[in-house]
């Protein structure tokens, strides 16, 4: 019994359809006119300006808040700001007195004495004493509630001793030329009861909150020991991971400064936001595990360095910014780094061919090129490099791999072929060439070379520089000749930061240093 | 003269043109109980709803509708509006779905009387329980807090005979209101509708297609078959039309027992396969060549009996 | 004008769908260029003559990359429908046939897997199973398998107390027989929407699998990558993200129409 | 009374399902949270330290009893990543997305519900199909897309949302105005799935014979709609609705990600991606059992509703 009265009119809207589809074409035109236009640039006029809130935008997080327990890298590039050891590192890559004023080392290179600056104070207003210094250089040897991490620098401290209200000595077991570095280590007040839940030093910023995965805010620490240091009044770290919402955050000016940044993105950030370009201590590396067929062969290896490209890498990932490396040293580790490995393996197809005919693989062979998905930058990379090492008949097969996963099969079992990864540098270089010592935990390449542990040996005996850094230009040779790993480049860093923020000074470590940035109005 | 229908023609509009009802013509006199009789498929209920309007959307309707002289057809939608339930009302055969299931049925009733009644809340609310009064409800207040689906089907159409009623209608149009009740329930809603009619002198198309049943209550009795009228007589036993005659035959008479149930050969035609001439002819026992091509006339034979025959 | 209504679903959801499957079929044999090949040159160029829907940050032409993309799509639709076609239906015609404790036990898994929104159960079998096309399609399989048990199920429940079943019964046909026989094709066309619906579905969550970085790998392109891939350069290059977005929603959009219209269809067989 | 008590011990049952489910899946999972905590740089005894600590040594069926009984007693277990009960992690993000979810189901209905009954009244028109075809296109564009061109359109060209996240508490305008961009792109497929469900039952509606009887009241045609048809529709929609709950919850982890909102589903994804088993378990278990015990609810409140079912 069909029932509804026939009086229901019917509405011819075909038009309706019409403006419809208008509509959508007037969108699409304005998505992607709108990228063009250009702004005027008059920074000149701009003066500075006090105080201001200062939001930064990071993709990791923290681990611990409390210094001595933390270890992950997403928690110093913040804390940084926070905590203060006795000595600090620089934008030069140079150790300067922080806490304590100045400092000498004994003859026998196994004393080392502190002078505690006067006046310097803690966040909470007290002191710094000799005792706190103490108390904290102990703590790292990991008798603490919670948690046994044992430092380097702990294990090789014998005693520890206080001289009088304003010194104290430190003696060591044995020589470590490489262990100044060490001392950047902060230094908490004794009193303190959790650490973690409040963490307090001598930095220039104060902490007020931390909203786990989400920000960690802190403000400026007006008796900070250098006069006039910070300008900015509070900070807030956004922690979010998509580079996708960071940038739109930055376009809709609600972040600040976000570091690290994907080259892709230059175009659309270069006429509304100030990019500074950089030079990364990172160093991103094609690692072949030299225990398995057919990467235990020399030959092979030299095979896969000629036959890849890292400038078209550079080229196509890196907007041509990156500087390609190789060994494992990045360039802006001026004082130290060996620019002759540079021209060791340049791109060369018949060389190539002629080593992979010697060594045996005529037409080529296959391998499994694992690439952890949460860094697209590597997995980019992987695409290209398995189409170069086609022309040359090596088929590289891509998989893509959880990072978890990476962690637990790749870096600590070394179960794979190939993989695409980056290694980030340290303040002192022998941190960062001591990966490929041979018995070292992390050496994940599996490379064994007597002579390459012979210099890094050495290296630890002696306090004088200019021979230490002559060792170190030689062991970076051994792994440009040896290349247990192709070494593809040391990606630009690339920090894009709002148009009237100024004095951004970049670090060779991972580090964000707010103290020295200011707003100009 | 209540309600006066002249040549009414029904159509669907499917995929082709089909007529249901075809030039129908009848009238229903003030306090008069018309019975409309006829097989399923006749039109009988078509007819009801056309007088209402409430076709569906491919259905289509011709002819005259003069409800106390006004031709009902082309009243607007708003006017129609309020002529129904006031001046004609309906009752229907399912009780059981022919009520909101989410509303009280005290408020169903009173619904009507807010829509066509000035009377402030109170005074419907009393108005409704001499209604339920009316129709012989018993525990009044406590039914009239009640859902539909708590009563059971007389009482329900008890409830939907009160709503029919509550505003006096010069008309009620009773589309088989006992069908789906047991024989106990039937009789008392039938003497429910005489009383109210004898009351009320409202004027009652009964439809049906209970031969007995409308043999006792109407005063007139109109007898459908394939869309068109074959007779309309006062008394069952003067009935002429062959077609009515069989009808009357098949019903089990006690008397006849032993012998075959009487039925009458063949279907109905549907819509599709009606032809002209008289409808009944292809299964009439006295059917001749001429009933096959000419449809007879309704002629009015001796004292207001109507047929449509050439041979009776 | 009733009837030619009713057919636009049919009219324009097949004519979507003719055209994909044709786009398809060509891509088995002609692709305009190499979908791997790179040359960085040619990075992120808007749609020429002869890149005609632009290309991608590797140089990549994206219009092959889509052609060879209905490929995946297509496949992860297919199989991942079967997977969860062929199981929940033996769940739903068992529980439905059966009742009783099985009906409950199996009732009270499905329930407990429908509590899961579809992403989170894909997402927990990917973090444990591993990323890959393999694993995203029997994870979207897992995803539909409790929408067919339940169709089936009350399919076969409605089925079960009709006559021609106790007829069947009667004449000692076994219970595969009958279910096999009997109930099952007169549940299949629910059973069939279902299906579209759930192929279409299937497309939409490789997309957003893909774009929580967990979908289909690099070598094989897929829709859904690209689209997650393509929208870091929305504002440099609009037309890399609209490509591949179109086509998950023209795709999408067909298969709903199509559902509807047999959902309309069956419901004027009165199959519902 | 009964079926109350039988529907509860079924959801208890259910739940049950739901941690084992939950719980057993992670087990297996390739990958070590001790190590993915403490990343690149830890040695091996710090990692053996934090995994004894996290009992990841003991066998699976004590864990599981630990895990479940704690959950019994409200303590979801610590996150690993964050070292912090994961009951004060989701505290603190849940209600980003309940009221993301309440607000996309809101839309949903307010604009779902009219979309159906203008569908189902000019069921037969070509302005019907217009408007069937375009709630079938809500149906088909994933939403992550849509929340992306969402934000570009109107985030930065017309800059009329922002993505910076305010609390309900601190400021409740602003905070609905942030969350309408994402609210919306969540909502637009339940729309078309609202509509759909609304245009069926009131074509089916339409047809009772109740609805002749008040046509022969002489009511008219949109107060029979308003008192009689839509009040008969409303009471299946209620379980549409609850049908909505688990989408749309699935829909905001996905949401979530495209306008950094910090609610359970951004925790969600990071747990997942850094091996956080306990957090990642937490969670899940969290909303399985929201979508359940809402399930659970719209069935009393569907019972209550209508007079018809007695409880």
């Amino acid at each position: 019994m069909i029932l509804v009265s026939k009086e229901v009119k019917t509405y011819y809207l075909g038009g309706i359809m019409k403006k419809l589809m208008g509509l959508l074409a007037v969108l699409i035109l304005m998505v992607s006119g709108c990228g063009k236009e250009k702004s005027s640039n008059e920074n000149s006029l701009k003066t500075k300006v006090d105080g201001g809130e200062l939001i930064v935008r990071i993709s990791q997080d923290m681990d611990f808040l409390d210094p001595h327990k933390a270890i992950a890298a997403g928690t110093y590039e913040v804390m940084f700001n926070i905590f203060e050891g006795l000595l600090k590192p620089t934008n030069e890559g140079k150790l300067v007195p922080a806490v304590a004023e100045s400092f000498e080392i004994s003859k026998d290179n196994l004393i080392y004495t502190f002078k505690l600056r006067d006046g310097i104070k803690f966040h909470n207003g007290k002191d710094v004493k000799v005792e706190d210094i103490i108390f904290s250089l102990t703590r790292i040897s990991g008798d603490f509630p919670g948690n046994s991490v044992v430092r380097d620098l702990a294990k090789n401290i014998k005693e520890i001793k206080k001289i009088d209200e304003k010194t104290v000595a430190v003696e060591l077991n044995k020589v470590d030329g490489t262990i100044l570095s060490k001392f950047t280590t902060a230094i908490i007040p004794r009193e303190v009861a959790d650490i973690e839940q409040s963490p307090i030093g001598t930095g220039p910023f104060k902490f007020i909150e931390y909203l786990p995965g989400q920000k960690l805010v802190m403000e400026k620490f007006s008796d900070y020991w250098v006069a006039g240091v910070p300008t900015i009044d509070k900070v807030e770290f956004s922690i979010v991971k998509d580079e996708q919402s960071s940038i739109l955050s930055l376009q809709m000016g609600e972040i600040d400064l976000y570091p690290r940044m994907g080259s892709a993105h230059i175009p659309t950030l270069e006429s509304t936001h100030n990019i500074i370009v950089t030079e990364q201590n990172l160093m991103q590396i094609l690692s072949l595990n030299n225990k398995v067929k057919p990467f235990d062969d020399l030959r092979v290896r030299q095979a896969i360095a000629y036959a890849m490209n890292s400038q078209e890498i550079i080229d196509t990932l890196d907007a041509g910014l990156g500087k390609p490396i190789g060994t494992n040293m990045s360039p802006v580790m001026k004082n130290y780094y060996n620019a002759e490995t540079e021209g060791v393996y340049t791109h060369n197809i018949e060389k190539s061919k002629k080593l992979l005919k010697e060594a045996g693989y005529e037409n080529g062979f296959e391998f499994t090129l694992s690439l952890p998905t949460n860094y697209r930058f590597h997995a980019d990379t992987g695409v290209i490099v398995s189409e170069q090492l086609k022309k040359v008949g090596i088929k590289a097969n891509l998989v893509e791999v959880e990072w978890g996963t990476w962690l637990k099969e790749i870096y600590a079992g070394r179960k794979y072929e190939g993989t695409i990864i980056a290694l980030d540098g340290k303040i002192e270089p022998y941190d960062i060439l001591n990966r490929y010592i041979s018995t070292h935990s992390r050496n994940f390449m599996n490379y064994e070379s007597k002579e390459y542990d012979a210099v890094m040996k050495k290296i630890t005996q002696i306090t004088d520089e200019k021979t230490k850094t002559d060792l170190y230009k030689e062991a970076q040779m051994i792994l440009a000749q040896d290349i247990p790993v192709v070494f593809i480049m040391a990606p630009a860093g690339i920090i894009a930061t709002n148009k009237d923020l100024r004095g951004y000074t970049p670090y060779p470590i991972y580090v964000q240093d707010i103290s020295t940035l200011y707003f100009v109005k | 003269m209540t309600i006066e229908i002249k040549n009414l023609n029904v159509y669907f509009n499917e995929k082709t043109k089909l007529q249901a009802v075809n030039n129908l013509s009848f009238n229903v006199k003030k306090g008069e109980i018309m019975g409309l009789v006829g097989e399923s498929g006749c039109g009988k209920s078509l007819t009801s709803l056309s007088i209402m309007r409430l076709l569906g959307k491919n259905a289509s309707l011709t002819g005259e509708i003069n409800f106390l002289g006004e031709n009902i057809l082309n009243l607007s939608k708003k006017e129609m509006g309020s002529l129904r339930g006031k001046e004609i009302s309906m009752i229907f055969q399912e009780p059981l779905t022919a009520l909101n299931p989410l509303h009280r049925v005290g408020k169903q009733i009173s619904e009507i009387l807010k829509i066509h009644t000035s009377l402030s809340k109170k005074e419907i609310k009393v108005k409704t329980l001499d209604l339920m009064q009316e129709v012989n409800l018993k525990d009044l207040e406590n039914t009239y807090k009640k859902f539909p689906h708590e009563l059971s089907g007389g009482q329900r159409q008890r409830i939907i005979i009160a709503m029919a009623i509550a505003c006096e209608p010069k008309l009620i149009i009773a589309d088989e209101p006992t069908t789906a009740l047991d024989v106990s329930t039937q009789a008392q809603i039938i003497d429910l509708l005489k009383e109210i009619n004898n009351k009320k002198h409202n004027s009652l198309l009964f439809i049906s297609h209970d031969l007995d049943l409308v043999g006792d209550l109407c005063h007139r009795i109109a007898i459908m078959y394939a869309g068109h009228i074959i007779e309309v007589i006062e008394d069952l036993k003067d009935a002429k039309h062959p077609y009515t005659k069989c009808l009357l035959d098949a019903i089990p008479n006690p008397l006849h027992k032993g012998n075959e149930l009487y039925s009458i050969p063949g279907r109905v035609p549907t819509l599709a396969e009606r032809e002209s001439g008289c409808p009944f002819a292809g299964r009439c026992p006295i059917a001749k060549e001429r009933c096959h091509k000419i449809l007879p006339e309704l002629l009015e034979r001796e004292d207001r009996h109507l047929l449509r025959c050439l041979y009776v | 004008m009733n009837k030619k209504i009713k057919d636009y679903n049919f009219i324009i959801g097949g004519g979507i769908l003719i055209f994909l499957l044709l786009v398809m079929g060509v891509s088995f044999f002609y692709l305009p260029h190499s979908v791997t090949e790179i040359n960085t040159g040619v990075k992120l160029s808007p749609p020429s003559s002869s890149y005609l829907l632009g290309t991608d940050n590797f140089g990549r032409d994206i219009l092959s990359r889509l052609m060879k993309g209905s490929q995946t799509a297509f496949l992860v639709g297919i199989i991942s429908v079967s997977i969860g076609c062929s199981i929940g239906v033996f769940l739903g015609a068992v529980s439905g046939y059966f009742g009783g404790r099985i009906d409950e036990i199996i009732m009270r898994i499905i329930d407990a897997m429908m509590a899961f929104p579809g992403i989170l159960f894909a997402l927990m079998f990917i973090s444990v199973f591993g990323v890959g096309i393999e694993n995203t399609m029997i994870a979207i399989g897992i995803m539909s398998i409790p929408t067919f048990a339940r169709i089936t199920r009350s399919g076969f429940l409605r089925e079960k107390e009709l006559e021609y079943i106790k007829a069947a019964r009667v004449r000692g046909a076994s219970n595969f027989r009958i279910i096999y026989h009997h109930i099952l094709p007169n549940v299949i066309s629910p059973i069939i929407v279902a299906a579209t619906m759930s192929f279409s579905s299937a497309i939409l969550a490789e997309a957003a699998l893909s774009y929580l970085g967990l979908g289909v790998q690099a070598p094989n392109p897929s829709w859904g990558r690209m689209l997650s891939e393509s929208q870091m350069y929305f504002m440099i290059a609009p037309w890399y993200t609209l490509a591949p977005g179109t086509m998950i929603s023209l795709t999408v959009l067909a298969l709903n129409m199509l559902g509807d219209f047999l959902r309309g269809y069956q419901r004027r067989q009165g199959k519902i | 009374m009964i079926y109350f008590i039988k529907r509860i011990c079924i959801m208890i049952f259910t739940l049950f399902l739901v941690s084992v489910i939950s719980f057993s899946v992670f087990q297996i999972i390739p990958g070590d949270p001790a190590l993915s905590k403490l990343g690149i740089e830890a040695s091996q005894e710090q990692i053996d330290v934090l995994r004894t600590k996290l009992m990841l040594d003991k066998p699976l069926s004590t864990q599981y009893i630990h895990w479940a009984g704690n959950i019994l007693k409200g303590d979801l277990g610590e996150s690993i990543r964050f070292s912090r009960p994961i009951k004060e992690l989701i505290g603190e993000r849940i209600g980003v997305t309940l009221s993301l979810g309440i607000y996309a189901i809101l839309i949903a209905v307010i604009v779902g519900i009219p979309l159906g009954i203008l569908n189902a009244k000019y069921n037969d028109t070509k302005f019907g199909v217009c408007l069937s075809i375009f709630s079938q296109a809500g149906l088909a564009i994933p939403e992550f897309w849509l929340g992306i061109i969402f934000l570009i359109v109107f985030g930065i060209m017309f800059k009329l949302f922002s993505l910076k996240y305010i609390p309900f508490s601190q400021d409740p305008i602003s905070h609905i105005r942030i969350l309408t961009l994402p609210a919306f792109a969540l909502a637009i497929s339940r729309i078309s799935v609202v509509a759909r469900h609304m245009k069926n039952i009131i074509l089916e509606e339409q047809e009772k014979d109740y609805v002749r009887t008040a046509y022969s009241k002489g009511l008219s045609m949109n107060k029979i709609y308003v008192f009689h048809i839509l009040q008969n529709a409303l009471i299946p929609t209620i379980t549409i609705i609850g049908m909505l709950t688990a989408g749309v919850l699935g829909g905001a982890i996905v949401v979530e990600q495209v306008f950094n909102l910090p609610g359970i589903g951004t925790l969600l994804i990071n747990g997942v991606t850094t091996r956080d088993i306990p957090l990642v378990q937490g969670i899940i278990t969290y909303i399985a059992s929201v979508v359940v015990i809402i399930n659970f609810l719209i069935d009393i409140l569907y019972r209550i509703i209508d007079p018809r079912i007695s409880i």
